[in-house]
């Protein structure tokens, strides 16, 4: 089992690797939509801060769609998912490892760079905290969600906005439950519940998407 | 019945507008979709009839 | 076994035939008997005048944009799970009325609350989950359009519609978690005490909406499985009859 | 032993062939031939069940391959038009991710054991876009010295770009292959000398 799960992981992270730069594009576009807002809302710090998690929230969202056709285009495209698809483990195996993989080169990232946003939006350290912890646990149910959606549009033209279409909707959930933890703290209710959510959320995705994503993949290559 | 005259019934209370917009919507839509299956019920068997033909040329040449 | 003498499309598309006209004169009845009671029976409300009507088609629409993308998951469910693709046809040919009843509910959800609460929009939980269910039907219609291979449409459309059902709780609980957080207890459409008559005038026009929808379905369904069955012998002459006329 | 029944392949709207049967024995050597668009790429994929027959059904060792997808891909090698290769990795990191994720144990060693022998010694760790369409499509026919405890080989295409001398050499282990009780089953343009009875089957017989 574990075999195809390995050897995709250490490719995927490899070639993540090989091509970083790719990588640092898509975390730069995190952090310019994230600091537009001030533009288009005003600086006043208090209003800056209210609307802080929020923001950096739905800028991880975007920057995981942006980063979410890559998880198997080029895999498609050169054939491997091809020989992926005939391999003798079980798809959701390596299916499994691709979305691991992905969340680890362009998920993590978000989270490292999320406190930087959120001094630029004037949130007090135990804030940046939660809203890093938050991330942490949301950006993963993202790129499982997210996997569902490259899996079913890969190939299709106008795959990019049609992938958003289909999978926003389904992350709302996570945003509201991300972004409201913080603000859960902020006002001192405390911040375990949305947690406890979205851990329950994270251990469901876990479940449920890679095996779904695997039958889009079957389906998409048929 | 609510109503002692038409224009009353019109009016609706002074919310004619918001019951009319919202039933008149609804109807118009109702209208639109049957229509849209007509057509596309016909456009639907033209065009099958057309690939029809055309399958019986290409057996045929 | 004759249940599966029905799932044979050629079987089908003769019994939606007939029991299309059935239930769209069905449709027809209970929408007269449901206007008459809505207009004409129903009396004026203490608190909300005559505006309250609307709830008269803004909650049938509701219920039959939830009903219709829970049957699209029941069908999606038996085709990936047994094959035939009829029951693929019937999911891709609830998805427009689907879509158009929730488009419905929003409309005169929007129309209803402008008197009531002031705005046009007032992200309560119910219209926001709505509008959340609207960007799933839009999703699905767009994922299955953009497919040209329509045995791959069927299935990706499928997936979507299942993974679309399996959230639709989750949007719904988490919306209205986000909207008591934000705005209080949002007023309740539907709180206002339901005269007996009011019940049974919504109870009649969501059977009409019901019955209208399965009419309109049957319909669409046929010219469907005219479609994509039409290399068969009967689809052939079925085609050769019909276009004729058309 | 490899049975087919029956198949039948729509390809959107356009039905390639019906009524398809085939039996593929050990030793057996299948040259699928057919005009280009008949359906040869179309019929190899329904062979390892990338895709789905309309009608019709593949058999191995006596049961369908939906229903043994595990044992079956385990004694299949299937090498498709395009070589499966990434840009970015080399062709030694491309080989041994091929053999892994496919659940064969193959060392580092092996694989540069194979490159070496198909001719791609010096290129061993240069990115793979730099390589010509010819040796490109050698790495992926590198896989076949480390694939023969699979019985099944499906090649689409394997002589496509290949000098006089490599095609001599793929006629060879294939005939090698088949030999030894496996079973080969390609399409291709050129005629290739295996020295051994090829059997060869005419999709555009089956067509509707």
């Amino acid at each position: 089992m574990n075999n195809a799960f390995i050897a995709v992981l250490r490719r995927d992270l490899l070639l993540a690797w090989r091509s970083r730069a790719d990588l640092l594009v898509a975390l730069s576009f995190f952090v310019v939509v994230a600091s537009l807002f001030p533009f288009g809302v005003g600086s006043d710090p208090d209003q800056l801060r209210a609307i802080g998690p929020g923001v950096v929230w739905v800028a991880a969202l975007l920057a995981t769609l942006l980063a979410l056709p890559r998880m198997f285009s080029q895999d498609f495209d050169s054939g491997v998912l091809e020989q992926l698809l005939l391999s003798q483990e079980p798809p959701v195996a390596w299916v499994s490892a691709k979305i691991a993989a992905h969340w680890l080169s362009t998920g993590l990232p978000l989270v490292v760079v999320s406190p930087l946003l959120a001094l630029m939006y004037g949130l007090e350290p135990g804030a940046i905290k939660v809203l890093a912890l938050a991330l942490l646990i949301g950006t993963p149910i993202l790129s499982l969600i997210g996997a569902i959606g490259a899996a079913l549009t890969l190939g299709l033209r106008g795959a990019g906005s049609l992938l958003a279409l289909l999978v926003l909707p389904l992350m709302v959930p996570v945003l509201i439950f991300g972004a409201g933890s913080v603000d859960a703290w902020a006002s001192g209710i405390g911040l375990r519940a949305h947690l406890l959510l979205m851990g329950g959320g994270l251990f469901a995705a876990l479940a449920l998407a890679p095996s779904a994503s695997a039958a889009a993949l079957r389906i998409t290559m048929d | 019945m609510n109503w002692d005259s038409f224009a009353a019934f019109i009016d609706m209370g002074g919310r004619g507008a918001f019951v009319w917009g919202s039933y008149g919507v609804t109807l118009a839509l109702i209208v639109a979709e049957l229509w849209a299956l007509s057509r596309r019920r016909r456009d639907t068997l033209h065009r099958l009839l057309r690939l029809q033909q055309l399958d019986t040329d290409r057996s045929a040449t | 076994m004759n249940l599966f003498k029905f799932s044979s499309p050629q079987t089908f598309y003769s019994l939606a035939g007939t029991l299309a006209p059935v239930f769209g004169v069905i449709a027809a009845v209970l929408a007269t008997v449901g206007l008459y009671i809505s207009f004409f029976a129903a009396p004026t409300d203490a608190v909300q005048g005559e505006v309250y009507r609307i709830i008269f088609i803004h909650v049938p629409a509701a219920w039959m944009s939830m009903v219709i993308y829970l049957a699209m998951a029941f069908w999606s469910a038996i085709g990936l799970g047994l094959g035939t693709r009829l029951s693929f046809y019937m999911a891709k040919a609830l998805a427009p009325t689907g879509a158009l009843f929730c488009f419905l509910a929003l409309w005169t959800g929007a129309l209803w609350g402008r008197p009531t609460w002031g705005t046009y929009w007032a992200w309560d939980a119910r219209m926001t989950s709505q509008l959340l269910l609207l960007f799933l039907y839009f999703g699905h219609i767009a994922l299955t359009n953009a497919i040209e291979d329509a045995r791959r449409a069927d299935k990706a459309g499928a997936i979507i519609a299942l993974v679309g059902a399996v959230n639709i709780p989750i949007i719904y609980f988490s919306v209205k978690w986000w909207n008591t957080l934000h705005q209080g207890s949002s007023i309740n459409l539907t709180k206002s005490s339901m005269a007996s008559t009011m019940l049974i005038g919504m109870l009649i026009m969501a059977l009409a909406a019901w019955a209208y929808s399965i009419a309109v379905t049957l319909v669409r369904v046929r010219s469907i499985i005219l479609e994509r069955e039409r290399r068969t012998d009967w689809a052939a002459a079925e085609i050769r009859l019909q276009g004729a006329k058309a | 032993m490899l049975e087919i029944h029956d198949l039948a392949c729509l390809r959107g709207d356009r039905l390639l062939f019906r009524r398809l049967g085939l039996s593929v024995q050990a030793g057996e050597l299948w040259r699928i031939a057919g005009a280009n668009g008949v359906g040869k790429t179309s019929l190899l994929r329904l062979l390892c069940g990338l895709a789905t027959p309309d009608t019709g059904e593949v058999r191995w060792q006596g049961k369908t391959i939906r229903q043994e997808r595990e044992s079956f891909h385990a004694a299949l090698l299937y090498l498709g038009h395009a070589p499966a290769l990434n840009d970015l990795l080399t062709p030694l990191e491309n080989l041994h991710f091929a053999c892994a994720a496919a659940g064969d144990a193959v060392s580092p060693s092996d694989c540069s054991a194979a490159l070496t022998r198909i001719g791609l010694g010096q290129q061993l760790d240069l990115p793979a876009k730099v390589l010509s369409q010819g040796q490109r499509r050698r790495v992926g026919l590198a896989r076949l010295f480390l694939a023969t405890q699979r019985p099944l080989w499906i090649l689409d295409e394997p002589f496509t770009a290949l000098d006089v001398a490599a095609a001599a050499e793929l006629a060879q282990v294939i005939a090698q292959h088949a030999s030894t009780g496996g079973m080969v089953i390609f399409t291709s343009h050129q005629e290739a000398d295996f020295g051994m009875p090829v059997r060869t089957l005419d999709v555009g017989a089956f067509s509707a």
